[in-house]
């Protein structure tokens, strides 16, 4: 038996699984129309390969990856784009995003499955295959997988989550209750392709029947994977805090799991991996949970970019509904419309009502009473991270570890002064990064100005220098000139054509002159590898800007020429 | 031994030189905003003023006497404001940021009444070459720690919802009282 | 010296910029000796005195001082001043002199006489500095006024309470009870009144200028700032 | 009288003597200063200050001899910024200085003529284009300052706000209900 | 190097300079004032001693006619001070002495008394105090009159049962709340009347001259 | 839009401190019990004074009067007010002491939440400074004085300082037991003898060591319901224990035993009611043992050696004075990162 470790805080919400869980996963139909958007996956968004009009097949590509982190876009089921604009999506700002508008044909046809024997394959084989594929982290954070397999270090541990910690949200524990095998041979595919010994399966101990149907799968299989019950506490399920309560180990802050040898996917995820790679299926579909305030609280097996509304009409909503949540009650976003499309970070949507979530009372000022900070699984000091943050003291929070902050709304949760916590860090967050990226851009502003007056200043002390040599020619052929009798000294404009050009050329010699000085900082000796890196860095940037400097030089060069003429 | 350990806790507590005495309040108020600066006006002005009482104890007992006691405040003014414009330099070169942090506090520490205040109370108590050291070290030990003090709750404060017309120097004003206040709780301690 | 100019200097010592509400100079003895009245006006007046005196010295000698001992210089003309001032207290003020005790030789160290030696002095000719000097003094003295009535109003319930100290047994007849039958609140009288009634009186003038700031209208941006519009 | 005059002309020979030293052994060149506010300067560089550029203003503002509420792009966040490494008390923007949204600049190329005048006015090269042809901003190297709108001839240059985006969004500051309801 | 020297040498000088100036305008001021500021501190005592002794008690120049009285635990004194006689017609009328107090609730109470040669007082004074404002402040002749019940009372015809607060079974009143302060008075007094017992003969020193020189 | 999470648990701020206040129940009942009726009079005044103060200091602000008024946090800083200052006390006593906690040591600095200071210790402390006299007339509790007045008497005399005739106010009340101890101390007695006196009970003071029990009581309750952290009641009565332990083992004759300092003065309801204050006390787990001893350690040195006969409402706002210190120097480890790693 395995020994379970701890972690700080953590709270036990009513958990409201019960409800859904009552009736197998249901394929939802077909909808009239899907809206599938180009970002659904952390990272760059993908990139349209389809034209309006265009008919496509289920599973064929859509939208391939951009970079390193992407990932890519599929049509869910066959028929013609109709679309690709700007459309309402499932995020907090309410802001449009590019989208793909599908009309189906009703066939439902595929395209070409590409079947694949795991064994034989490379890990890199299978990374490409899931980046074709579309394989996203179903478990929230809708990392691209594959990229979770390209890693440094040796991982020798594999942690599934089956935890599902957050209330109300029961897809996963369906899905492991109905589709146990292909989900352990997803996972025999990523310990396959991670190369790790030991594979440990997560389940929160709610989910005794989820618990029984995943070790007979294991059983089944031979593989010697094991199915752990873990203690049920939000957020269980965060893949740090799993990878604690199982090995024992901490995911050092500011790390990845790779870090510590360990590497953590989802069960949906490994079954969509199965999918992937035995079946050829691409992610085009998934299980999602349509609960709260609905009379037939249930999971369906919907098509990525199927209206919410549709899925949500098939439960019908009770009277008093008000408002809808994706995501469960600690973690998820209020829905902008009921009809933005369901994407592959969805795992559930709640219907809600004042009465079911009542709005929370007004905020009082914080006591600091530190019942946060009990709570908070990353041990933080809630309390003054909204301190610092509501009195837009972002250096502060910063040194108080607000990057460390999940967001899980632990905090929040047993704040009794109802304080919108989590919303506070987000806004500093948000802040912070925006600083950031404007400090980038101010360090830029300030080379390339300096460089542009750099160059500006040599551009005129070299012409100062041209002029008095050519005062100093012109004395000295002024001298020869008497000596040798009255003969007509050369036009002015003329040497001035020829200064240009000369000058030109000097100006290009400098600046390629000085580029290589530069190219080479002095006085690197004795750093600390530190400084080095970030000398490398500021090298880097200093070598695009000049590039970029160059080339707007190549275009400075007309205007003198046209002054010339 | 325990006379010059109650002399210590004597100044640093019990007759603190700013929240007692009111001594040294212009650096007080002006070099509290940051937890760090404060810390680093503290240790400026304790070598300051450490320096200060035993020269000028040096001063009044070996050159001046009992005869030319009118010269007292004269000959000590001119010590000190030497002593800290030495420091001044020497800070300027050693440490730019801490020389602008400390801005027009540094020469101020000549006019920081507690520098000359201390050497005066030295010679109003009779006290003798150790004894001065250790009240001028004392004092200013009590004047970094109610300073660092007053700098953390003066960061904290930063972002209460402080009226308005209270916003900086007025709340900072009230909260020096009450810590006044409070240290009132230390009378009686060391007679 | 322009009348502006006076008016300027005027308005700055006396209100923006004020020493013991604005600057936050010369505390110690603002806060030390203001429990009643008659000490907080006394010392006020004996430092509007070294400043003006003070002012007025720096100003002439002021570029005959070498940088390095700029400061020893203006401190000891300042601590002659005071010790002058002290020695005439101390011969026809006794009483006076006694309450006000080390607050007298104190302020030789007063930080606003040297701030406007240093800051003002410094770089003007003598008549301006020693206007200056005149009004931070008088500045100082209103503040130390206006707290010192504070406090003992609030503390004893009189004013003018010592007033005897200056103008001899014949004056005991003018101290006011302002308030009959008082109990008298000692937390004004004692340090920690000092500070929280300072903090009100700063309170007070920044809600002042609030009311006065939202009366005027704003200015056109070339009248505001002619410079700042041809830079 | 006369012993008190022998006193202090020792102790003043001293002081000073120390002090004459002191002031060549511990002199100071440069204002490292004016560097610490440069990082802290927007790095626009369009003279809304009242100065050529950011760095001018920051030496300015190192010397003592411009105020620190002077820099329209920094926001009031700039300006808190150098009140705390100054160590002085905030102070708001003048009327005449209040920031404005953030911009870039967008060529409207129907109209361009392609006179590179923009060109020499930008002060960190963001416009690219020859002469006599179209000339176009990198967008991502405009930093607002404005400085090219004023000298186009034939007024082709406009300031368009830089809108919210997924990619720019940032979350709100919650709404104090309690404010709200009062 | 030489640069160093020179400008060492002119800071030097520089400070001398205004030095000397500073250093003779103030030589000058002391002086002139020393003798006024010598006659006003002896104006003060004597105020003092007025309200201790009618000024037309006595007709010899009191503060001239003094004498050193070393340190004594009795008197709670740690340093030597001055008694002052009162005469009339050659004949001492009263002693002026210094007492401290040394266990007020706050510190010492230091005292000034004077005493007939009855062993009678003819007063007592709180020169200075730090006991708490509004509670034991009361001895203060600024504050009440409660030091006045010390007049004429003497050690022959009140027992040293009597010497005590009321509260104590006593004579002396005092303050609800505020004993402490009395009570250190109190004993203070009379253990400077027992001195004065012992000492009698030595305070009334039939020679005692006019100290020679002013004050200091 | 709200934001997640959207679900909470239901508790709120005016219900943490309504528990708090019913905690000093058992206190009060056995206040009443010992001294009589007079200090619901006292609470009656502190309370309406703090309420109405803390009205007209929103009002000034602008701020919403209903939930503030409804929190119970003026309701509590006046009732701990009222039981740190003699019951018999005129009714001024207790208003100026509850407007000036609220209105300068509350709502100067922004109101709940961003008091650096303590209110009610506060209040108490510029009362005791400003009116020592009034301050130290306790009322000896029933049995123990010489005389006792009717609850129609002590209004009279709340309300217009006259007493019926021929009775002194020195027959009526007396010092507390820390005060007498401290004065007979200083006239030469031993502890011993000292605590022979007809005031002193089994432990403490007569009476007022039963109040003490009731506030520990009341502070047990707080402890179970996990209102108050249990760091700061054991950090601080630990302090105070040890440190008389020792002295007193060291001179019986002229230090107190430990449990004479549990149960006299303010110790117990300090301990549970007024270091826990949230909002002027550290929020992590190592700053509140450091606060406990400090204010431990600050109680008995300014009760053994100091000016006042109680320290700790001192105690209290000078170790509020280093909150912010402590809080900063003490952050606890974060998930993830080795102690080395912490700034
Ligand atoms: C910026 C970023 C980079 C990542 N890089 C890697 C990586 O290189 N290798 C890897 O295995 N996982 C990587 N991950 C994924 C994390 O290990 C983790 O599984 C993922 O963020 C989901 O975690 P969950 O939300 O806890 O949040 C990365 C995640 C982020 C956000
Ligand atoms: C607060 C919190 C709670 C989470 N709960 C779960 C969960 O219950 N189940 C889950 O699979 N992932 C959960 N996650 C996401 C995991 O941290 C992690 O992203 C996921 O397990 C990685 O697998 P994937 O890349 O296959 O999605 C949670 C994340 C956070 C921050
Ligand atoms: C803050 C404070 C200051 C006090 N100051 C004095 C004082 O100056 N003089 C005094 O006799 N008692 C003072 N007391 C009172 C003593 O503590 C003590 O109660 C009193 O002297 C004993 O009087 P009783 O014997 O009449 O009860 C003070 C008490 C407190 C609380
Ligand atoms: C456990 C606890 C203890 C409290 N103790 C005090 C206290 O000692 N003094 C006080 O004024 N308020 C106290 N309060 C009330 C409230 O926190 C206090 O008024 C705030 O300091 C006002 O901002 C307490 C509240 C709680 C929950
Ligand atoms: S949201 Fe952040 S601060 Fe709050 S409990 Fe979760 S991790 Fe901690
Ligand atoms: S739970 Fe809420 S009230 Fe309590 S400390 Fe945390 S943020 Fe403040
Ligand atoms: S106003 Fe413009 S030029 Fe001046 S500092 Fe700010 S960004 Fe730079
Ligand atoms: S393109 Fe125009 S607005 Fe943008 S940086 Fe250049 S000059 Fe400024
Ligand atoms: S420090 Fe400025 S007057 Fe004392």
């Amino acid at each position: 038996m395995i020994r379970l470790h701890r972690f700080h805080g953590g709270i036990h919400p009513p958990t409201h699984k019960a409800e859904s869980t009552r009736t197998p996963i249901m394929s939802a139909p077909l909808p009239a129309q899907l809206t599938i958007p180009f970002r659904q996956h952390a990272g760059e968004a993908a990139k349209p390969v389809v034209q309006v009009g265009e008919r496509v097949l289920k599973g064929q590509l859509i939208g391939e990856p951009v970079g390193a982190i992407s990932s890519s876009i599929h049509a869910p089921t066959s028929g013609t784009i109709t679309a690709i604009d700007l459309q309402q999506i499932a995020h907090p700002s309410a802001l449009p995003d590019l989208c793909a508008t599908l009309v189906p044909d009703g066939l439902d046809e595929w395209g070409v499955r590409q079947t694949l024997s795991y064994r034989q394959l490379s890990s890199d084989e299978l990374q490409k295959h899931l980046r074709r594929s579309g394989i996203v982290g179903l478990g929230g954070a809708v990392f691209p997988s594959d990229m979770k397999l390209r890693h440094p270090i040796v991982v020798d541990t594999l942690v599934i989550n089956g935890a599902e910690c957050e209330p109300y949200i029961t897809c996963d524990d369906m899905l492991m209750r109905e589709r146990a095998e292909a989900i352990v041979r997803g996972i025999e595919i990523l310990r396959h392709a991670l190369g790790t010994d030991a594979v440990l399966i997560g389940i929160e101990d709610n989910k005794p029947q989820a618990i029984s149907a995943m070790q007979r799968a294991v059983d089944d299989s031979s593989h010697p994977f094991k199915v752990i019950a873990v203690p049920t506490v939000y957020p269980g399920g965060s893949a740090k805090h799993l990878i604690k309560v199982l090995t024992g180990v901490e995911v050092p802050s500011g790390k990845l799991p790779t870090d510590v040898g360990v590497q953590c996917y989802n069960v949906a995820t490994a079954y969509a991996v199965h999918r992937a790679v035995e079946h050829g299926e691409t992610l085009v579909s998934r299980v999602v949970t349509v609960t709260g305030n609905v009379e037939q609280p249930r999971n369906y097996e919907a098509l990525i970019g199927t209206p919410f509304s549709d899925l949500v009409a098939l439960s019908i909503p009770k009277a008093d509904t008000n408002r809808y949540i994706m995501g469960g009650p600690m973690m998820g976003v209020e829905l902008p419309a009921v009809n933005v499309p369901l994407v592959k970070a969805s795992n559930c949507v709640i219907a809600a009502s004042d009465a079911l979530f009542p709005p929370p009372p007004a905020a009082m000022p914080c006591i600091r009473c530190t019942r946060c900070a009990q709570v908070c699984p990353v041990e933080l000091q809630p309390q003054d991270l909204y301190w610092f943050a509501q009195s837009h003291n972002f250096g502060k929070a910063q040194e108080y570890d607000l990057f460390d902050c999940i967001e899980c709304g632990a905090c929040a949760y047993v704040c009794p002064s109802s304080i919108p916590l989590v919303q506070y860090y987000r806004y500093a967050k948000s802040e912070i990064r925006a600083r950031d990226h404007e400090k980038r851009a101010a360090d830029l502003a300030r080379e390339r100005h300096e460089f542009r007056q750099f160059r500006i200043e040599r551009e005129k002390q070299e012409k100062a220098e041209r002029l008095a040599q050519k005062e100093r020619a012109a004395a000295a052929a002024k001298a020869a000139a008497e000596a040798a009798a009255a003969i007509p000294t050369p036009l002015e404009p003329n040497a001035d054509a020829e200064d240009t050009q000369q000058m030109r050329i000097d100006a290009a010699l400098a600046r390629a002159k000085e580029q290589a000085a530069t190219a080479h900082p002095r006085n690197t000796e004795a750093l600390t590898p530190e400084q080095r890196a970030e000398i490398e860095a500021i090298e880097v940037r200093r070598a695009h800007i000049h590039s970029l400097a160059a080339d707007a030089g190549a275009d400075d060069e007309p205007p003198k020429n046209s002054q010339g003429n | 031994m325990t006379d010059y350990l109650l002399i210590l806790i004597g100044t640093v507590f019990v007759n603190n030189i700013v929240m007692v005495k009111i001594l040294g309040l212009c650096p007080f108020m002006g070099v509290s905003k940051k937890l760090e600066t404060s810390l680093s006006m503290g240790a400026a002005t304790t070598f300051v003023l450490t320096i200060a009482s035993g020269s000028s104890y040096l001063v009044n007992h070996y050159l001046l006497g009992p005869d030319l006691a009118y010269l007292t405040t004269l000959s000590f003014i001119v010590v000190i404001a030497a002593t800290v414009q030495f420091t001044e330099m020497v800070v300027k070169k050693t440490s730019p940021v801490l020389y602008q942090v400390l801005g027009i506090y540094l020469p101020l520490i000549t006019t920081n009444c507690a520098v000359l205040g201390i050497p005066l109370l030295n010679v109003q108590a009779k006290h003798n070459f150790i004894e001065s050291l250790l009240f001028g070290f004392g004092g200013a030990v009590g004047f970094t720690l109610v300073m660092v003090l007053f700098a953390g709750m003066r960061e904290r404060l930063e972002g209460a919802d402080v009226p308005v017309i209270f916003r900086g120097t007025a709340i900072a004003m009230v909260t020096a009282g009450l810590m006044s206040l409070a240290f009132m709780g230390f009378s009686g301690l060391v007679k | 010296m322009t009348l502006t100019e006076m008016k300027d200097i005027a308005y700055n010592g006396l209100w923006k910029q004020n020493p013991g509400l604005v600057q936050l100079l010369g505390l110690c003895p603002l806060l030390a000796v203001s429990n009643t009245l008659v000490n907080a006006v006394s010392l006020g007046l004996a430092t509007t005195m070294v400043m003006t005196f003070s002012s007025a010295t720096v100003a002439p000698i002021r570029s005959y001082v070498p940088n390095e001992i700029r400061i020893p210089v203006f401190v000891l003309i300042i601590a002659v001043l005071v010790t002058v001032v002290q020695y005439l207290m101390n011969a026809y003020l006794y009483g006076l002199y006694i309450v006000l005790g080390i607050f007298v030789p104190l302020i030789v160290t007063n930080c606003i006489v040297l701030a406007r030696a240093e800051s003002f002095a410094s770089k003007n000719p003598v008549l301006p500095s020693a206007f200056d000097g005149m009004m931070m003094g008088l500045g100082l003295t209103a503040v130390l006024a206006v707290l010192g009535g504070l406090r003992e109003i609030v503390g004893k319930g009189t004013l003018l309470s010592g007033i005897d100290l200056l103008f001899g047994e014949q004056a005991k007849a003018w101290v006011i009870p302002v308030i009959p039958d008082y109990h008298g609140f000692l937390l004004a009288i004692l340090p920690p009144g000092a500070f929280i009634g300072l903090g009100l009186i700063i309170a007070a003038k920044n809600w002042l200028d609030q009311r006065a700031s939202r009366k005027v209208a704003p200015r056109p941006v070339a009248e505001v700032l002619p410079e700042a519009a041809q830079g | 009288m006369i012993t008190a005059l022998w006193i202090m002309v020792a102790l003043a020979a001293l002081l000073g003597m120390i002090l004459g030293y002191a002031s060549i052994r511990f002199r100071v060149e440069g204002n490292p200063l004016a560097e610490k506010i440069d990082a802290v300067l927007p790095q626009t560089q369009c003279g809304q200050c009242g100065y050529p550029g950011c760095k001018p203003y920051a030496d300015a503002i190192a010397k003592g001899e411009a105020d620190i509420n002077l820099c329209p792009p920094g926001g009031e966040e700039g300006i808190h910024k150098l009140a705390e490494l100054l160590g002085v008390e905030f102070k708001p923007f003048g009327e005449n200085a209040q920031p404005k949204p953030k911009a870039v600049a967008f060529i409207d190329e129907q109209t361009c003529i392609g006179c590179t005048l923009c060109i020499q006015a930008c002060p960190v090269d963001a416009i690219a284009g020859a002469a006599k042809q179209m000339h176009t901003i990198i967008a991502s190297e405009c930093t607002g300052c404005e400085l090219c709108v004023p000298p186009c001839p034939v007024d082709c240059i406009s300031m368009l706000p830089i809108e919210e985006q997924l990619t720019n969004w940032k979350w709100r500051y919650p709404v104090y209900a309690l404010r709200q309801t009062s | 190097m030489k640069r160093i020297a020179r400008s060492t040498l002119q800071t030097s000088v520089n400070l001398v300079f205004f030095a000397v100036i500073g250093t003779a305008i103030l030589s000058s001021t002391y002086y002139l004032t020393r003798d006024t500021i010598a006659a006003t501190v002896a104006q003060a005592k004597l105020k003092l001693v007025s309200q201790l002794l009618p000024p037309t008690s006595y007709d010899n120049d009191i503060m001239q006619d003094r004498h050193t009285v070393a340190a004594d635990e009795m008197l709670g004194t740690e340093e030597a001070t001055q008694a002052h006689i009162a005469r009339r017609d050659g004949k001492p009328v009263a002693v002026v002495l210094e007492a401290i107090a040394p266990d007020g609730y706050s510190g010492k109470i230091a005292l000034i008394m004077a005493i007939h040669p009855d062993g009678s007082l003819g007063g007592v004074r709180v020169v200075s105090h730090n006991e708490t404002p509004g509670l034991g402040d009361y001895i203060d002749i600024a504050k009440q009159d409660w030091i006045k019940t010390f007049d004429g009372r003497s050690r022959s015809l009140f027992s040293d049962e009597m010497w005590k607060v009321r509260k104590d079974g006593g004579m002396f009143d005092y303050m609800a709340g505020a004993t402490i302060t009395p009570r250190a008075v109190i004993m203070a007094v009379n253990r400077a009347l027992q001195y004065f017992e012992a000492h009698r003969d030595e305070l009334f020193v039939a020679d005692a001259q006019p100290a020679k020189g002013a004050a200091k | 839009m709200l934001s997640s999470p959207f679900i909470t648990r239901p508790l709120s701020v005016d219900r943490i401190m309504l528990r708090v206040l019913y905690a000093l129940v058992p206190g009060i009942a056995l206040y009443v019990w010992y001294f009589g009726p007079a200090i619901l009079v006292s609470i009656a005044l502190a309370v309406t004074a703090a309420l109405a103060t803390e009205a007209l200091m929103l009002k000034l602000r602008d701020r919403p009067l209903r939930p503030f008024l409804s929190d119970y946090s003026a309701l509590l800083t006046g009732c701990l007010i009222a039981l740190s200052i003699p019951p018999l006390a005129p009714w001024w006593l207790p208003v100026i002491g509850s407007a000036f906690a609220i209105a300068v040591a509350k709502h100067l600095y922004g109101g709940l939440g961003s008091n650096p200071f303590n209110p009610a210790m506060i209040g108490y402390a510029v009362l005791i400074i400003s009116f020592p006299h009034e301050m130290t007339h306790w009322l000896s509790p029933q049995g123990v004085g010489q005389s006792v007045l009717s609850l129609g008497q002590q209004l009279h005399y709340i309300f217009t300082s006259a007493l019926p005739a021929g009775m002194q106010l020195d027959a009526l009340t007396m010092s507390t037991p820390l005060d007498t101890l401290k004065t007979q101390l200083h006239l030469g007695m031993t502890v011993s003898d000292i605590r022979d006196l007809p005031i002193y009970g089994r432990l403490a003071g007569k009476g007022s060591e039963m109040v003490a029990a009731g506030f520990a009581l009341g502070g047990l309750y707080l402890l179970v319901a996990r209102i108050i952290p249990w760091q700061l009641p054991l950090a601080f009565l630990g302090t105070l224990f040890a440190l008389s332990g020792v002295f007193n083992l060291i001179d019986p004759t002229h230090y107190a035993p430990p449990l004479f300092h549990w149960f006299s003065g303010a110790a117990m309801i300090g301990a549970f009611f007024i270091l826990t204050d949230p909002i002027t006390s550290p929020t992590t787990a190592r700053g509140r043992i450091i606060f406990g001893i400090g204010a431990g350690l600050l109680t008995f040195l300014i009760r053994t050696y100091g000016g006042f006969p109680d320290g700790v409402a001192f105690a209290t706002i000078l170790m509020n004075m280093c909150v912010p210190l402590i809080d900063t120097w003490t952050q606890p480890r974060i998930f993830g990162k080795k102690k080395e790693d912490k700034r």
